[in-house]
């Protein structure tokens, strides 16, 4: 049981990291906390839900289209709405994306409804038994997408100039400014990888939350805990955040009180944060203003 | 080659430079003095266009660069190496170097530069894979001296690069500058330390309140002591220094 | 100073007279209450995020520990409501004090979510203490027989939320406000100055909390019915909203803030699914039109602040 | 001095034009309402015309209750095209409360004493109906189809509450006795929502199969919003029951039968009328769904011949083409509709809420809406207990018993 329990908690939490992915790269680069990642995230799984039965379009073909789509509404959505509040404070910034949160999930329940309704997978489900274990193929496919999209960006950071760009503005905007680096379009450019990533997140968790205007609802909060208990500026802590929580709540849910699941994970990353106010591979942040 | 025709500006609705006008002519060392607030830093922030020009003109190489944006200004090899280091803390030695040659493309030039750069530093070399925040102060500017380098600066703008360093160093930094501009780069130096500054200058602005308040060769500026004292603070200022 | 206090006095006035002006409809009485529960809640939040720069997302675990301390005493313990009302505060005060111990620790985006997960985790437990709190099916409190019809409690929460409007006001003024303001401004700065900054952190907590828990005691007696399904995390970022919209560290724009915002789902109501849309859209606006609330619509002082501020920060 | 003025006044005019828009719109729905209409019919009516309301979530996390308003207004538009009852027309306010008990309560006053409604039709959320409770059944007015089974709008009657859909005790009683019965069942595991819905029926069927002689194997719970079930399938293949019984809303349903399947648990499954539709075919897939048992208090669409099917269908693919007319929430939502009407048109000309009460009193077994058999008396405001027993098979749900009644 235990070990079923892992690996239930393995697919859950891989679901968190993936979601948690994007919310970092905007954290790293622009330093700003994107409340409404999961809704754009969303909105996309719409529009490829969209192309799949609407225009009837083969899975990765609608996949692909709405990647493109998203890498468009991301920079849209940080040159309208992000970009004039660059430098306001915080608690601003943070409210600013709650509102954009209230009205993409408005504006989803408007054009969409709110009944949910069933999302392909991305491959052809089948499940594997092991010494009682069981696993879909698509509980790999998310965590490898996961790690690859992880390691992707590890290496786009370390190794391309671009990727150490974004790295330099996040930490100084102006002197990034005097090594020619366009601070603008690199923040823009990192909102539209963000939606691309939230993009990808939405497609592969559909299936398992369906598709409805709150489907982001518990793992985008799942994903900020992932986030958080991960450090928020680390990629490889959103994996380590996010499996840690998919493994503990199940772990929880199985032993002690599957209500109490989440009192549970909060309770865990309150005491990470006391002990560690960085979270677990969380550097600290020195920020010149 | 680099000039500044009555520029303006202003910090929100407080003005930081009045009608400022400055030549640097090509292979110089030109220096800009005056006290704190007198509107040094920011006539160099208004060249690499990190404060907007207001009015006036800038012109570089008989073309106009007063509307461009900062990477415009980087791309036609003005750099500026802001006051305090502003290295990237989280970023290594290493990639603050390389940060620097952000927008060059000649990847073999980028190689000898930064073989250059070691010879000047070469402590730099040794804590390569380190992150620039674990750098002492002098090492922090001389990894900022050697990251504006990378960009392979016709003309270099320096912001204040004695700036809280000992003696020792300040006199091997300014050793390094006046062997970069053998090398061919013109330089603009803002200083707080006259002596020092005039020194290796070949011609100096002195700044009162964003205007300019006298200008002239270096040492006529370094031997006229009413100057130094009225302008610059008066040599005790210079000698308290030291 | 005084323009604020003017403007208290002239919304009090108002508050008082407002029952005469609908004909006692229990509407809209019902409306005004609620608009003055949630008013005192802002004020409290704007307390700790606004003066003292502590970002809360789960301030609705507050109101709902006030309002489940007040029914659970009321129904279990059969204690008076004068006595209710305080220790609604008082118990509120030391959950607030009990999270502030490790916010101290936390700042900006960190102290978000340890709130935020706080705010989801209180109704969860709320639902899962089912002999404590009825769980899901609630709890029914009646009103106090001293004001037991809608416009007279009206009336008590009224008289209430000003004596809470006057102790902020007066906190801010002396060495609290002060400490508060410092803080948010910047940490070290403020310890150099001789503040002792987790202290204050952690008794800002507690205030908030208090004012907050007082607010709960209301509401679960104007309401007079509770459920964990009242204090989710949409209250929260609803309150939330309500400071920012108004005017950060702005009393009476926390007010005017708390006034829109229950008003416009009162207004939307007939246009479904259009409320958080609109909620969400005014916000929006706000934070990019007039980042200071619209409360600076009102405060013609503010202008002149801001370019003090300007000055000082070219200065430093 | 002067800039104060010119706040104090600006904030007047904002007050005053909150507080009198309201006055003004309260005033003249008055006077509607007196004018033409003889002075003994309640709120709500006049000579052409009887305003129904209601709440709705319409936003927030209970949303997609929000389409039973459209349904609700796709029934009055048919019966006003087929001129209305008794000649007045229905018009139907439908207010979002974002499924919060404290706006449940505002939207309660607004619509009794603002907007004056004759009467309020199925309004959602057990909790966000027991708000306002006191405060209804205070003023009288007469509410039909309150959208819960929870028994405390039926136990004890209420003079002015009349429900519809099958009362969940009940439901869990029935599927008590079905699988000791049918199934043979000698040990029960159940998967229940931890909230006022799901607890409800955890109580009855757990008393239930006490009393029956059977085990309950396992009591898996979890929370509305959550997204992950494999812990409670885990369990609950663990417990080996015979039959498992779900407690659930639809979205929880179909994910914790498709780990169930996963990790091959195998058991008969029922599953709550709440969630009976193809929707969960579309969400868990065919499939998994093969076999799985429940109950259907409305009529199926099945029996295309049925004219009260056809007017269904034909009304609802016009109004709201978007959705599925096979959804159990729009015919559930369809009834409630009927049930509503079928006591004004009993009630003829004399439209106060006392002798709507009476005329609804007069309903016994009427089979003329998707509902089986309605009845109410002064003391069983059930409204109806029947069900059918219906199976997943092939991909659509067919009823595979006569209807069933069971007295409370």
């Amino acid at each position: 049981m235990a070990g079923q329990i892992i690996i239930g908690g393995l697919a859950a939490g891989s679901l968190y990291a993936l979601a948690a992915l994007g919310l970092i790269l905007i954290f790293k680069t622009s330093d700003i906390v994107n409340f409404a990642q999961g809704e754009m995230a969303m909105l996309i799984t719409f529009i490829s839900f969209t192309f799949l039965t609407v225009t009837k379009l083969p899975y990765f073909v609608s996949f692909l289209l709405s990647l493109v789509i998203a890498f468009i509404f991301g920079m849209a959505v940080e040159r309208i709405f992000m970009r004039p509040v660059q430098k306001a404070p915080i608690l601003n910034q943070i409210i600013l994306t709650f509102g954009l949160y209230m009205v993409f999930r408005g504006v989803a329940g408007i054009i969409w409804g709110y009944t949910p309704v069933g999302f392909p997978e991305a491959l052809p489900n089948k499940h594997f038994n092991y010494v009682g274990i069981t696993i879909t193929i698509n509980q790999i496919f998310i965590f490898v997408v996961t790690t690859i999209l992880m390691l992707g960006f590890y290496l786009f950071f370390k190794h391309t100039k671009i990727g150490l760009a974004m790295r330099a503005s996040s930490q100084n905007i102006a002197t990034a400014k005097l090594m020619g680096i366009g601070v603008s379009s690199v923040f823009t450019r990192t909102w539209g990888i963000s939606a691309i990533l939230g993009g990808i997140a939405g497609i592969l968790i559909a299936p398992v939350t369906f598709l409805d205007p709150n489907m982001m609802g518990e793992v985008g909060i799942k994903a900020f805990a992932a986030a958080i208990l991960g450090g928020f500026t680390s990629l490889p802590g959103a994996i380590v955040g996010g499996l840690l929580i998919g493994v503990f709540e199940g772990l929880i849910a199985g032993y002690v009180s599957s209500e109490l699941k989440s009192v549970f994970v909060f309770a865990l990353i309150i005491l990470v944060l006391y002990v560690k106010p960085t979270g677990i591979l969380g550097e600290k942040i020195t920020k010149k203003v | 080659m680099l000039e500044l025709k009555q520029i303006s500006a202003f910090y929100g609705n407080i003005q930081a430079l009045d009608r400022i006008s400055i030549q640097i002519p090509e292979g110089s060392i030109v220096t800009l003095l005056g006290a704190n607030g007198a509107g040094k830093s920011s006539t160099l922030k208004v060249i690499s266009q990190l404060l907007p020009i207001k009015s006036g003109t800038m012109v570089y190489k008989n073309e106009d660069i007063s509307n461009l944006e900062p990477n415009e200004i980087v791309k036609r090899r003005i750099i500026h190496c802001p006051e305090n280091r502003q290295v990237f803390p989280k970023l290594t030695v290493e990639e603050n170097l390389i940060i620097g040659s952000y927008l060059r493309r000649d990847k073999d030039q980028i190689k000898k530069d930064l073989s250059d750069i070691f010879s000047y530093f070469p402590i730099l070399k040794e804590r390569l894979k380190q992150y620039a925040s674990t750098l002492s102060g002098g090492e922090q500017q001389m990894l900022a001296i050697g990251r504006a380098l990378m960009g392979n600066p016709k003309v270099l703008l320096l912001d204040e690069p004695s700036l809280g360093l000992a003696p020792i160093i300040v006199n091997q930094i300014f050793e390094i500058i006046q062997e970069i501009n053998r090398k061919g780069t013109s330089i603009l130096l803002v200083e707080q330390n006259a002596n020092l500054a005039l020194r290796i200058a070949d011609y100096g602005y002195i700044l009162e309140n964003g205007r300019i308040g006298l200008e002239g060769r270096a040492e006529f500026l370094r031997n006229n002591d009413e100057i130094s004292k009225y302008y610059l603070g008066g040599k005790s200022h210079a000698a308290n220094l030291y | 100073m005084k323009i604020k206090r003017l403007q208290i006095l002239f919304i009090s006035i108002l508050l008082l007279g407002y029952p005469l002006l609908v004909g006692f409809s229990s509407y809209f009485i019902y409306v005004a209450g609620l608009f003055i529960i949630y008013a005192i809640m802002a004020m409290s939040l704007n307390l700790l995020t606004g003066f003292g720069g502590q970002i809360s997302i789960g301030h609705a675990a507050f109101l709902a520990i006030g309002a489940y301390t007040t029914a659970i005493l009321t129904l279990k313990l059969g204690l008076p409501f004068w006595l209710n009302l305080p220790l609604s505060g008082v118990i509120t005060a030391i959950v607030g004090f009990l999270i502030g111990l490790p916010a101290v620790r936390l700042s900006g985006h960190f102290l978000a979510i340890a709130t935020l997960a706080f705010g989801l985790a209180i109704p969860e437990i709320m639902l899962k203490w089912e002999g404590l709190t009825g769980g899901f099916a609630g709890l029914f409190i009646e009103k106090p027989s001293l004001f037991s019809s809608d416009t007279s409690f009206y009336y008590f929460t009224t008289v209430i939320a000003l004596i809470i409007t006057w102790l902020i006001l007066n906190l801010l003024k002396g060495n609290f406000g002060r400490a508060f303001v410092a803080i948010r401004e910047s940490e070290i700065a403020a310890e150099a100055m001789g503040v002792n900054v987790s202290l204050y952190k952690t008794l800002m907590f507690s205030i908030s909390a208090f004012f907050t828990g007082i607010a709960g005691s209301l509401y679960a007696y104007f309401v007079g019915f509770i459920s964990p399904h009242d204090f989710n995390m949409n209250i929260s970022l609803i309150v939330l909203a309500m400071i920012v919209l108004g005017g950060l560290a702005s009393i009476t724009g926390s007010i005017l803030g708390a006034f829109i915002l229950t008003i416009i789902p009162q207004v939307a109501d007939r246009f479904p699914g259009f409320t958080i849309t609109i909620t969400g859209a005014a916000l929006i606006l706000t934070i990019l039109f007039l980042p200071n609330g619209l409360i600076s619509l009102f405060n013609y002082k503010w202008k002149r602040k801001k370019t003090e501020n300007k000055q000082l920060s070219l200065e430093g | 001095m002067r800039k104060w003025l010119v706040n104090s006044l600006i904030m007047i005019i904002c007050l005053v034009l909150a507080a009198c828009g309201g006055t003004n719109s309260s005033t003249t729905s008055t006077k509607n309402a007196k004018e033409k209409s003889s002075v003994k019919n309640s709120q709500g009516v006049t000579d052409d015309e009887i305003l129904i309301g209601g709440w709705v979530p319409q936003s927030g996390p209970a949303a997609q209750w929000g389409i039973l308003a459209e349904v609700y207004q796709s029934y009055f538009n048919k019966v006003n095209a087929d001129g209305g009852v008794n000649g007045r027309k229905l018009k139907y306010i439908a207010i979002d409360d974002e499924y919060q008990p404290s706006k449940t309560v505002a939207a309660a006053k607004k619509l009794v004493e603002q907007e004056k409604v004759f009467a309020i039709l199925g309004t959602t959320g057990t909790a966000h109906n027991k708000a306002v409770k006191p405060y209804l059944t205070q003023k009288g007015i007469p509410v039909v189809a309150v959208a819960s089974g929870d028994s405390a709008f039926v136990k004890p009657a209420v003079k002015n509450y009349f429900a519809l859909q099958t009362n969940y005790d009940i439901e869990a009683r029935i599927f008590s006795t079905y699988a000791n019965k049918e199934l043979k069942a000698k040990s029960v595991g159940i998967f229940y929502q931890n909230d006022d819905y799901g607890i409800v029926y955890r109580d009855a069927a757990v008393e239930e199969l006490n009393k029956l002689g059977i085990k309950v194997a396992a009591q898996e719970s979890y929370n509305p919003t959550d997204v992950d079930f494999s812990a409670q399938a885990l369990s609950m293949k663990k417990a080996s029951p015979d039959v498992v019984f779900l407690f659930a809303s639809p979205k929880p349903a179909a994910s914790f039968l498709k780990e169930f399947d996963k990790i091959g648990g195998s058991a008969e499954r029922m599953l709550t009328y709440t969630s009976a539709d193809s929707t969960m075919i579309d969400l868990a897939g065919a499939d998994v769904m093969e076999g799985v048992l429940s109950t259907t208090w409305v009529k199926s669409l099945k029996d295309k011949d049925n004219p009260l099917i056809k007017e269904y269908v034909d009304q609802i693919s016009k109004d709201i083409p978007k959705q599925d007319p096979n959804s159990v929430f729009m015919r559930s939502a369809w009834a409630y509709a009927q049930v509503l009407v079928e006591g004004l048109k009993r009630s003829g000309d004399n439209l106060t809420w006392e002798n709507f009460i009476k005329q609804m009193e007069t309903l016994k077994d009427w089979d003329g809406s998707l509902a089986y058999n309605v009845t109410y008396t002064s003391d069983y405001r059930y409204g109806q207990t029947s069900v059918k027993i219906s199976q997943f098979k092939g991909g659509e749900l067919v009823d595979i018993s006569d209807v069933i009644k069971y007295e409370p």
